[in-house]
């Protein structure tokens, strides 16, 4: 397994050098994992991202580099501490400082090719040979990397870092060739596309943004409607209301936005219009960092909201979860007619992973699922045994839909009755009921005979799955973890049966109050033992979860 | 003439302004023969925003102040719904004055009704955006100190492209304007003057009616600058009638995947679109 | 003690009539309680008031009746089952059916005086005198219940109810006249101008508005700006910029205009600007039942906003709380730097109740704390062992005042710095110890060998300690209760003294879920064993607590 | 001359047309001798809204679009403060739209400076309500459907008293309706028409130097319809200047608690106020 990081100021063109080379990595076989750290502004700062790459699975970012690309100087004063012995540095020639690299005339041969902005493309062509990757896809991986004006430039550029460098490592081979190599975000939305969804509304908020710019730009293929809303009070009104009609409709933001969205989730709740809400955590509160990670949502967004009514919320883990799960939330929002909640975060997001295409066998349903017309008079709140009421779409038959954010009774009209009112919570709340039938256990890692048990939920997982193994090879089989996807209501089963064997039970999570550690006492009284909690705004490593398990003496 | 709209006991108080709206609406639905079935009533919060719960049609009550995003996408999801927001003043141009104006600019096919009684009448008389600056109420209890906004002026230079006054003691002047809105193509507002008998004693029945008057038949509602100072005109006289109409593409006939095709909810799921999606990931 | 009830529709004026009895009443000397059921609607419908009163301190309503007073027929068929053996009911002449009653030709007699809207004046008279209530004080009453134009024909309304009836009942004496009579709402108004309030922003919702209509009221008398904003965003949003700028400010709203203060509640938090925050529950979710009772937002408000921040909830739990606590929130504020919630409901705020006068010298303070110029240069996040940083008003001085809802460093730039984010997050976090050693303990009634122990937080208040006295009476002292005040941080030290000691903990709460329980669960990992859930809109009393508790077997 | 303001190092992209609106602001502040530490720079988020951190006064940067509301309250607080706003056309327009037209109706005397670059700067490049139809953005893929605003004339629209537009490329202009907004009693609005090198490709530099011209010196700034006719002209030529300003009372002037007193900060408690409240409840 390799991995370098690539660092420069915003503005300089990261991105298109790190694009370059996933996707050529990729193609020669390798899986690749790639992580961004940028800062909030358009131009200057420092931003890097780490490619780990390789011919086996990867889970995890690592901050043990092999190579660091250095678009500035400052690059290297940074990161040149976490450079393994044998590590490289690739960088300009120009450079000032005392320290080994390999030294290619990028700027100048950028200027001399007539634009100053390849000079990371130089550098990915160095990198490319450096670890012994051959050409065979390169045009495709330009043409989907830069603007078709800038192909020939970016090609010679390529070209020249190639040549002007000298292979290093060998290449390992590897299986993942026909893969594909997306983020969180685009996961989601393609989970979201392949639940038939209709609608998008959203209000630009970072890490979150990409969800609705994939789907502009892909609006019209898919059929989406996609439209950017005033705030987000209007994108969540507008995606219940579309809900309503009839097509399957979503919002997504931050914690931000989520925050101003908390009135509408009980508009979906008690109205009972299937509505699915993704947060795309990032630390708060308030503004925060608006580009970093964090996952500090999780007690808000299962009680955002006056009032009480049934809801669901789903964690992803990793970039299958990102596309099933989602695909899952549209068909769990329309089948109780409540709002699911989707926790993804910065990390997961932005985060770029090797993941073998979608299987669509999988996907629940791809339309909202409606009653048959088997009423004279359509009801549309009848009081039922598992809390569900016929469903209808408005407008496609000789029947009215009502709803209503005021307590209602059967058939939607205002109501003040103690009466209704009690029938009418029962119903809703009955529905729950159903949804813990079907909640997805937590994943178990590690050895069953575990004395230390991990928790964790979300975006942990991959981090967590490498630290088990590090950490079961070390300490022969004493770790294991639950990983929860499924998080509100809190499935218990798995929990129950492996705390009771487990010595100690350790949260694992990116917020500084242990909040599902809180959430577990509350919904089974067990009590973790110890807690691993960052909250810097930079997600955990397998490494780093290994590395102080063992520092505090749990292999022991 | 269409199916009709039935009624159903109303909580509104006697003498209310809200009585006649409703009549002048179920009479323009029918004559316009519209399905009720295929009508959809939304509202906010409020008084006048109880309306859909006393018509025979597809109803959506949803919060306070966010009737338009929700009217707007449930249109945009099924375009043969006839989509009209009945909502208060308060409803449109407090809690919600933000959507108000964006919806506008995004110019979706429906109908935005508001009854202006200058008051918040549901939470028993507080100002609302529309009451008049020294008006005293329960919660302005030195008089209203804010400027009041006039909503005609303000959704002409939002770029609305039908923009009306009525009043509900009016009702064949009112069945007229909705009418006209109803059919227009696009975002239109008629801002209704309607009296509140128990929380506004200022702006009664006998107070618009002794102010309103018909714009004149040879005002050119084409004509935007003349619409805007015809608009500013409220105080002593009060004109009502069609102050501006602009016939300009309203949102589905711009947008590529409403425009040509069958309405949003019809539309068929392809498999083959996430298959093709995914191959440009590897 | 007695108990009546005055029903009618909307419109018909049933708030003079109580206003005229309950006034009455307390300035013959008894104490007087009297709860609200009124409908969202301002015309029709069906709405009516319980006033009880006697000798002693009352807690909480009852539902048996000594006398219903019926402005229209309705009354009577809703409400005849729950009048005692002895009641009486008394109404028109000219109603319809067939029960004892003491009828007067109130709706004849008030045309005849020329005012039609005086028929419940009339049956005010006719009550004083069944009750052996004196005129000595009716002018003052009459004067503070009707508008002068009217003061003359309710006078007269009034003396021929009087003359029309006979007494019954006799006067029993009190020592409650110089009390105040006041609802919550009031109490929390006059609390908050106690603590120096200066700036008051609110937009209108039920139950909360009394609050804004009496200090806009008093606005000039108390040196308040009440402002009436376009939204609740904006509401907080003013709220914040007041404090900051050196005003004690505070905004309050029901639990729908909550959920749009949300995001402020972070920037409350990270920027470290002092707000008080009432939150007039009612049932939700959504629009929900807009005049009706409800403790659903418990959890909702503990965890309210994306991000970590500390934060200080307080539930009201009578109206002693509703002035003194609502006081100590703008103190704990300020001292903290923190938003503090504070929460009643519709039953406490549109409760009237007597009360003794308020106690000044009890208010904590009533300007905000500000730092000494100590400082060459001012620091304003400085980084300080309790987590408070000193505090300045900006404009008073040669220094810069900065605010900030971005992650920032000790003088309040925008920071990225993962150390420093660390920091901040741990000195604000720090503020909760100071904060955790200044909370109330829950106030415990009842025995202190009780074998079954009652859990309330907030409004319950009152009906439980009204259940204790009853409950213990029958079963000779098997019964105690904890009522929670402060709420969150949760404070927990009578709590585990008594647990450990009950033998059943059965939590009472006005909710649908019991939050009370999984909030107590969560922190401490007591279980409780049962719990009396209402969530119909209408507050749970005394009577029905006990008897619920001795159906259930809890007595033996 | 006052004290100056000093700078800072910023995080905008270079060839960014907010450097310019800083300097003139500094400009204008310490021409107008202003002590810095009696100006509140008040903000929202976005890259505009980052101004309040270059600049050596007191700064409240507070949540994305609710800048206006913090301000008001805080100039309420404190009359002497000099409140300033500076913010982008996202952060007023879009997400603070509603409490835009607020701010407006309740003319609290502040300032509010408008860094407008047709597009979401900090999010990287998506439509703002000010970008033009058919614009086509990372968000807007098919090109901006919506109806652009026109802040100005939605401004006098809505009552404001003092509305201008002024371009960052001319810092004397904007220098000089910068010091006439702050010396204006009231609300009172500069558009700033800004060229975001970065996100907005159409609306450059050079796109806006072709295009400002000045308001004529003849132009009748308190004639109201004038103001909306000129307001309306915003294509090919872009006029700037004072559009509409207005002598009206102010919040302060009009409110009781705040008119004859001192500054609200500096008024003192007096317990006999709640003595006496008390009273009304025996
Ligand atoms: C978020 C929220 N805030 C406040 C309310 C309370 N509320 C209900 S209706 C209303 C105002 C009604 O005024 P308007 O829209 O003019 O309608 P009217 O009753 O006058 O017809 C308010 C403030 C609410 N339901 N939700
Ligand atoms: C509630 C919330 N929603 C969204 C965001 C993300 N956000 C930050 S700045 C911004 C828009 C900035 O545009 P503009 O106000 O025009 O400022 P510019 O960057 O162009 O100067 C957005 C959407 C946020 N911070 N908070
Ligand atoms: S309160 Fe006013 S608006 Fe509401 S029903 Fe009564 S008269 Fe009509
Ligand atoms: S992104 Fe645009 S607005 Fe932001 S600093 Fe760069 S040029 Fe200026
Ligand atoms: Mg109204
Ligand atoms: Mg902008």
């Amino acid at each position: 397994m390799y991995n370098i990081l690539i660092g420069g100021a915003a503005g300089q063109g990261i991105d298109t050098t790190v694009s370059i080379l996933e996707k050529a990595f990729k193609k020669s076989g390798y899986f690749v994992y790639t992580v961004k750290d940028f800062m909030s502004r358009v131009r200057g700062g420092h931003n890097f991202m780490l490619i780990r790459f390789g011919n086996e699975e990867i889970t995890s970012h690592s901050n043990k580099l092999d190579g660091i690309i250095a678009l500035n100087e400052e690059t290297i004063r940074l990161h040149q501490s976490k450079l393994k012995k044998d590590g490289f540095i690739l960088c300009d020639s120009n450079f000032k400082g005392d320290f080994e690299a390999i030294r290619i005339p990028m700027e100048e041969k950028a200027k001399e090719f007539g634009n100053p902005r390849v000079s990371g493309t130089i550098a990915a062509g160095a990198v490319l040979k450096i670890f012994g990757v051959d050409f065979n896809h390169l045009e495709n991986v330009l043409d989907t990397s830069v603007k078709k004006a800038y192909f020939q430039v970016n090609m010679q550029a390529v070209h020249y870092g190639y040549e002007a460098t000298d292979n290093i490592y060998p290449h390992m081979g590897g299986k993942y060739k026909d893969f594909m190599l997306i983020n969180g975000n685009q996961a989601l939305a393609l989970g979201a596309i392949a639940a038939g969804l209709k609608f998008y509304s959203a209000y630009p908020m970072s890490p979150a943004t990409p969800i609705m710019e994939y789907l502009s730009r892909h609006s019209t293929a898919a059929g989406v409607v996609m439209e950017q809303a005033e705030d987000e009070i209007a994108a969540i009104n507008m995606a219940i209301g579309a809900s309503y009609a009839g097509v399957r409709a979503m919002t997504a933001t931050s914690g931000g936005g989520f925050s101003l969205m908390v009135e509408a989730l009980g508009l979906s709740g008690i109205a009972e219009i299937p509505v699915v809400v993704a947060d795309v955590q990032r630390p708060g509160p308030a503004t925060g960092l608006p580009t970093r990670t964090e996952q500090s949502d999780l007690k808000f967004v299962i009680s955002a909201s006056h009032g009480e009514f049934p809801r669901m919320v789903i964690a992803l883990r990793n970039h299958e979860d990102a596309f099933y799960q989602t695909a899952r939330a549209f068909h769990l929002a329309d089948k109780y007619q409540i709002p699911v909640i989707i926790l993804s975060d910065q990390y997961l997001g932005d985060t770029t992973s090797t993941v073998k295409k979608y299987d669509l066998s999988e996907i629940p349903s791809n339309a909202p699922l409606v009653s048959a017309a088997d009423e004279t008079k359509y009801i549309r709140y009848r009081i039922t045994e598992n809390g569900i009421s016929p469903r209808r779409i408005p407008g496609k038959g000789d029947y009215f839909v009502t709803a209503d954010s005021d307590e209602h009774d059967e058939y939607g009209f205002i109501t003040e009755s103690a009466d209704v009112r009690v029938k009418m919570v029962d119903k809703r709340m009955r529905k729950l009921e159903g949804l813990m039938e079907e909640l997805i256990e937590p994943e178990f890692l590690g050895d069953e005979d575990c004395t230390t048990l991990l928790l964790g939920w979300g975006s942990t997982y991959g981090p967590i799955r490498e630290a088990i193994t590090t950490l079961n090879d070390i300490s022969g089989g004493k770790f294991g973890a639950l990983v929860f996807g499924d998080i509100y209501p809190l499935p218990v089963k798995a929990l129950t049966k492996y705390a009771k064997k487990a010595k100690n039970i350790i949260n694992i999570e990116q917020n500084a109050t242990g909040q599902l550690a809180s959430l577990i006492r509350e919904v089974t009284g067990i009590k973790c033992t110890g807690s691993i909690l960052k909250y810097d705004g930079r997600q955990i490593s397998g490494e780093e979860i290994a590395d102080r398990l063992i520092k505090e003496g749990y292999n022991g | 003439m269409g199916k009709s709209f039935s009624t159903y006991e109303t909580a509104w108080c006697p003498g209310c302004g809200n009585f006649s709206i409703l009549r002048c609406l179920k009479t323009a639905l029918e004559e316009l023969n519209i399905d009720p079935a295929k009508v959809l009533m939304a509202a906010g919060i409020g008084q006048a925003a109880k309306t859909p719960q006393y018509i025979s049609a597809n109803t959506f009550c949803g919060l306070h102040g966010r009737s338009l995003p929700a009217a707007t996408a449930a249109k945009i999801a099924n375009e043969n719904l006839t989509v009209i927001v009945n909502t208060g003043d308060g409803d449109s141009y407090g809690e919600g004055g933000n959507h108000f104006i964006h919806a506008i600019r995004r110019n979706v096919n429906i109908t935005h009704f508001v009854h202006d009684n200058q008051i918040y009448g549901l939470t028993k008389g507080q100002s609302s955006p529309t009451t008049a600056e020294g008006h005293v109420t329960n919660a302005q209890a030195d008089g209203n100190l804010n400027y009041p906004l006039n909503p005609v002026l303000l959704a002409i230079a939002a770029g609305a492209g039908f923009v009306a006054r009525s009043f509900s003691g009016d009702t064949k002047h009112l069945t007229e304007m909705m009418k006209a809105a109803i059919s227009y193509k696009g975002y239109a507002l008629v801002d209704i003057l309607q009296p509140c008998v128990s929380f506004n004693k200022i702006n009664t029945f006998s107070y618009y009616k002794e102010r309103v008057y018909y714009l004149e038949t040879d005002h050119d509602y084409t004509d935007k600058a003349a619409a805007m100072i015809r608009a500013m005109e409220f105080g002593d006289r009060i004109p009502i009638g069609i102050f501006y109409r602009e016939e300009k593409p309203d949102y589905h006939t711009k947008h590529k995947v409403l425009a040509s095709k069958m309405p949003l909810v019809d539309q068929k799921y392809d498999p083959m679109i996430v298959q093709n999606l995914m191959n440009e990931f590897v």
